[in-house]
């Protein structure tokens, strides 16, 4: 008989890229305007000008905006109810997102989707969604509509590694494999589900492993390093693109914020949080930058530059006009 | 005109609108290879691809999402449930995805796409393979729910279905496969939301869809052999439903019987009875009858499972207690 | 009499059953460690074990499953749902095995075991998050549907759940977790099937459930101004319904307004109204009114979010209409 | 990047084991009573006496009669559709079986369940499911159950490859791992899901694979030889009952017949059929008790048992009252 696989799980990767200004660059700016527009989102949250849930992805920045810069911009992505970050790194500009948030009528989607359902067609954001799993085999659609067509879409899929243990998961990866859809299943593996750490909510703690069953590609390695997640994430992309080929990667990170504004969080150690915030993906970034040869004068100027964006994101939040309606939008005339 | 197949009639239905418009596609459990389990999709493999008609594993759940998927992205999928039991593992997929993705989204993403398949109960399969969801899919905003019950309403509602730019639940008879129809052989479409009078009469409405609309028939024959001439209103459109020729046909008779295979604690036919209620109130002669399966999962036993369903002589019954000839 | 919330009400409802029988158990995501998503479950693990209240992995369908498997050879288990609309993923085993099983079996194995949680829309939470599904479970025989709107029902009417011997669907109202009421500390059950008439009325019967029921008792204040004195019939158990309370009500005032926060078609209050036009059609003097949320998926934004969901002024207006004042 | 792992399929292992006359003449005598059991109701199906979908098992008897012999008398059994041996093996009598497929008043589940619906409590038999995978967590609910109470019990589920995708599969043996509950998953793996044959199916054509993710023992075989199924399935059973641990077993074997009898099976060549009846698990143990020593004689009386044994079934079926009655059946008062 064969013995149980546990011993197979590998070390999470960690190993250092090598990169330049040019590539950093944007990957920095894009990472800290989803950490600004995070945070104004928080403070209006606490204000009530913000309702529901809202989930925040601060600590997480590099997989999305890595994982998003390895697409081209007519690729699809499809996310959870933590997508924030996620359309902003598809093209999705603050202001209509930040709108949305509000539930304006000038939001991303009319104000009837709110933060946990953010949609842009012309970016190929194919939406946040919040049924856990759900949104699994919606990729893996995008993903066969491209292979349909030939026209060399690839589509990339985020979830937590809470969600690798619900049936629409592994349908979805299961269905993706055995038709060689052009798919990049990417779990945020955050440690928590919601307050549950991995041990409590795998029996391996390897989500990678998931892939073994249905020989398709994986990875796995951490997500602090930007530069990292994109080439990693790349040569999934590539094999998606190329020989038409799904890859599961797993990408280490840690939220820093609770699961959502109300969690408190309370099921973690403040030093379990500090250790992690010494690994923060922005200020590893930004001290590479100035590493690589940036000066300090430059990323300031970016940083004012972001400020700028986020605080104009909140000013039209602010002053847009309510949403205003609903019923045209039920059913498609 | 030629007499045709319920079966044949769909299968039509889906060949024309395949050779019509290359986005649509079909994907299903045994749809390709095997012709479909109950044979629906026959020779589609064969006439157009492996591309195009696509075998899948059973995974609903994630076959009616990757349908989704691709319906947003600009494909039109026909997605077949071998039945619709089968759907309750993938009613996920319907209710929060294909109905809510273009109010979500904000009108950005429709999703057309057609879940399709047989449902209600067959005969003797057992209360896991028995039983008429249509009122859960009918209670859903974002949904279109179809139900026809001839050869010629399938054919003309489903080509409909396939170039709807919303998702549709078009839910077969189990047991009306075989029965035949005129078909005319040039092309027709059915609208959404129109009933038809399947039988016209004066002295009590009978309002069914699917296979009860046949029991119905059935019914209004025996009784007009006491000169009693019941109107058969098939609604064939469950979402949206067809207020006005079913309230014209209440309003000229006075009376109005229900008739659903579906279980009768909150079935479908409650909210059409809430609807004459609602609208004919002053022209019911006598309260509005229903007559549904028993309120029980249906037993594999031949003969109990007879008992459970509506026959011919229930309607007679509930048309006599409703004309207070009972 | 103390004072405690609807929230409290069901944990204390939970310890003293599982204080009184060894054999229930709690099991689903964040019940544990967490205390609860909200907090229905807090301390609980604390008191009992991580053997009777088992923090689940995100995977309904499983845990359910479990549930069943469980409660057929004699546990008594109660699933918490972190919201009902996450059992859309689970329904096939609430609605072909729980519900099923009993019947499948020729009797011999009974499924006790509650599933719970809240359900109806909560605040600005979106489509996916914000649905009533009790329609979809009234409608299925081997179920009993329990909604209560205080905290004295839901402690009595979770007792009584629990010890039951068949699947019960217990949906909570995810917005009436802080609500007060008056609660003994002597231990007392709730019998299902069993309507509370919450306030006496002559000139029109309100009939709702969990939230709606305390927007028809601020309606009926309202209309209280006006002379206009409502009944208000909570119905709390949705299958058994107890149509007797329902109907003398109704007889006494001769209208009728249901209320609901869920979907219109083929809403619950469909099947209420079909019950109330049977048993008095000839009592009710004026249309029986329905007042639901609109057919549309959830809005996300706080005032559209308002404007589809039931308010008072929706009821007070259709009451008016009841009474042919406006 | 770690590569696909596709290679990591063993070969199905075919070896052989030795065992005794005493031994295997029950497992001879169950196997030969379920064919003959099969063989009757689909005669009696093709009479119109039988309705409804019926799944026969015929080729695939070693299966459930080997795995079910490891098994206590008190041990759960959870079974698909396809479960009329199962039901023998656990000890159900031919009797109500024939008489439930008939709809009879003296059937197993009172003519309720048919076909697809056995169930007998007093034998731990929990029941025939026709939902394909729901089955699975109900498995995984009745052995958490005997660890709950700590009663020593174990559970066994049965089902087929095609049902190694669905999500309650997926879910149930997810939760059975990460809770080390004392469950034998047993997949029947007879190369069809209904007209489907593996390779369109499965990524790979392994399903113990499943196993991988989730650290959980597996083992995979050939089910031609009853005494091995018993033997190796006995080991997953003693390791549920020793350290309550799950394991995943798969057992590659065949359908003779149809899916159902409705199906004429025309996806698969006459001669690939004929090739998997040499392998006969009925034909292999008779000869096997014929080389071990027992007498023609002995094994004639056997089957002359057997024989009467299924016609009294039948008999009993024919002659017993139509089912009638289903409303006390509902809700348990
Ligand atoms: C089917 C379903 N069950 C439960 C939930 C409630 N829920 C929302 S997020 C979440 C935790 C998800 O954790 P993970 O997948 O790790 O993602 P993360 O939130 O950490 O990004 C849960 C339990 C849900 N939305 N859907
Ligand atoms: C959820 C679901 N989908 C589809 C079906 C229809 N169906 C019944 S059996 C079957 C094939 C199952 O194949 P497998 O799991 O290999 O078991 P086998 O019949 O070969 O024993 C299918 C598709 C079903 N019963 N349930
Ligand atoms: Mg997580
Ligand atoms: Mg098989």
């Amino acid at each position: 008989m064969t013995t149980p696989e546990s011993a197979r799980v590998e070390p999470v990767d960690e190993s250092v890229t090598t990169t330049t200004v040019e590539e950093l660059r944007p990957l920095y700016r894009q990472m800290l305007a989803i950490r600004r527009l995070e945070e104004a989102s928080a403070k209006a949250y606490s204000q009530g000008k913000i309702g529901g849930f809202l989930h925040l992805i601060i600590g997480q920045e590099a997989v999305c905006v890595g994982a998003i810069a390895a697409l081209a911009a007519d690729d699809y992505v499809v996310a959870t109810y933590r997508e924030h970050g996620h359309a902003y790194a598809k093209g999705v500009a603050a202001r209509p997102i930040m709108a949305e948030l509000y539930g304006k009528k000038t939001g991303l989607v009319k104000g009837l989707g709110g933060s946990m359902h953010l949609f842009d067609k012309s970016k190929g954001f194919l939406g946040g969604y919040g049924i856990v799993g759900g949104h699994v085999p919606i990729a893996a659609g995008a993903a066969l509509a491209a292979k349909y067509r030939g026209d060399g879409k690839v589509a990339m899929c985020f979830f937590g590694e809470g969600a690798s243990t619900i049936g629409g998961f592994a349908e979805g990866i299961a269905l993706a494999a055995l038709w060689k859809l052009p798919a990049v299943f990417i779990c945020e593996n955050n440690q928590y589900s919601m307050g549950t750490p991995l041990y409590r909510s795998l029996a391996v703690e390897d989500v990678s492993l998931r892939a073994l069953a249905h020989g398709m590609a994986r990875d796995r390695f951490d997500g602090d390093d930007v530069v990292k997640v994109k080439r990693r994430i790349a040569e999934a992309v590539q094999r998606a693109r190329d020989t038409s080929e799904p890859t599961l990667v797993e990408v280490v990170t840690y939220r820093f914020r609770g699961h959502s504004m109300s969690d408190p969080g309370l099921y973690r150690t403040k030093d379990e949080v500090e250790e992690w915030k010494r690994r923060d993906p922005l200020t590893r970034s930004r001290q590479r930058l100035i590493d690589l040869g940036a000066t300090e004068a430059d990323v300031v100027a970016l940083e004012d530059d972001v400020k700028a964006e986020i605080e104009d994101a909140v000013h039209f939040a602010e002053t847009s006009p309510a949403a205003d309606a609903y019923l045209p939008y039920v059913i498609k005339e | 005109m030629p007499v045709i197949s319920y079966r044949e009639a769909l299968n039509q239905a889906m060949r024309e609108e395949m050779e019509r418009d290359p986005d649509v596609f079909i994907m299903g459990e045994e749809v390709g290879h095997y012709n479909g389990a109950y044979k629906v999709t026959q020779g589609l493999l064969n006439h157009f691809s492996e591309r195009r008609v696509i075998d899948a594993p059973i995974a609903e759940m994630g076959f009616a999402g990757i349908g989704v998927g691709a319906a947003m992205v600009g494909l039109r999928p026909i997605i077949e449930f071998m039945t619709f039991n089968f759907s309750l593992v993938a009613i996920d997929q319907i209710v929060n995805n294909a109905a809510k993705i273009f109010q979500m989204s904000g009108g950005q993403f429709n999703v057309p796409i057609v879940f399709r398949g047989p449902g209600g109960p067959a005969v003797q399969v057992g209360s896991q393979h028995s039983q008429s969801l249509e009122s859960f899919y009918a209670n859903v905003p974002g949904l279109k729910v179809v139900m026809p019950s001839t050869a010629y309403d399938a054919k003309g509602l489903l080509k409909t279905a396939i170039r709807d730019d919303n998702p549709v639940v078009f839910i077969e008879g189990e047991t009306l496969y075989n029965s035949t129809w005129e078909v005319p052989t040039t092309e027709y479409l059915i609208p959404f939301g129109k009933a038809d009078v399947k039988r016209v009469g004066q002295h009590v409405t009978l309002i069914a869809w699917s296979k009860m609309v046949w029991t119905c028939l059935d019914a209004a024959k025996e009784l007009a052999k006491d000169g009693i001439e019941a109107e058969v209103v098939d609604v064939r459109s469950l979402r949206p439903l067809d207020h006005d020729t079913i309230c014209s046909s209440v309003a000229k008779t006075g009376r109005c019987v229900i008739v659903e295979v579906g279980w009768p604690v909150a079935g479908y036919g409650a909210e059409v009875a809430y609807q004459v209620q609602r609208a004919c109130l002053d022209q019911l002669d006598a309260p509005i009858e229903r007559v549904t399966s028993d309120d029980v999962p249906m037993p594999y036993a031949k003969n109990l499972e007879d008992e459970v369903q509506p026959q011919i002589k229930d309607v007679i019954a509930a048309v006599k207690r409703a004309l207070y000839l009972a």
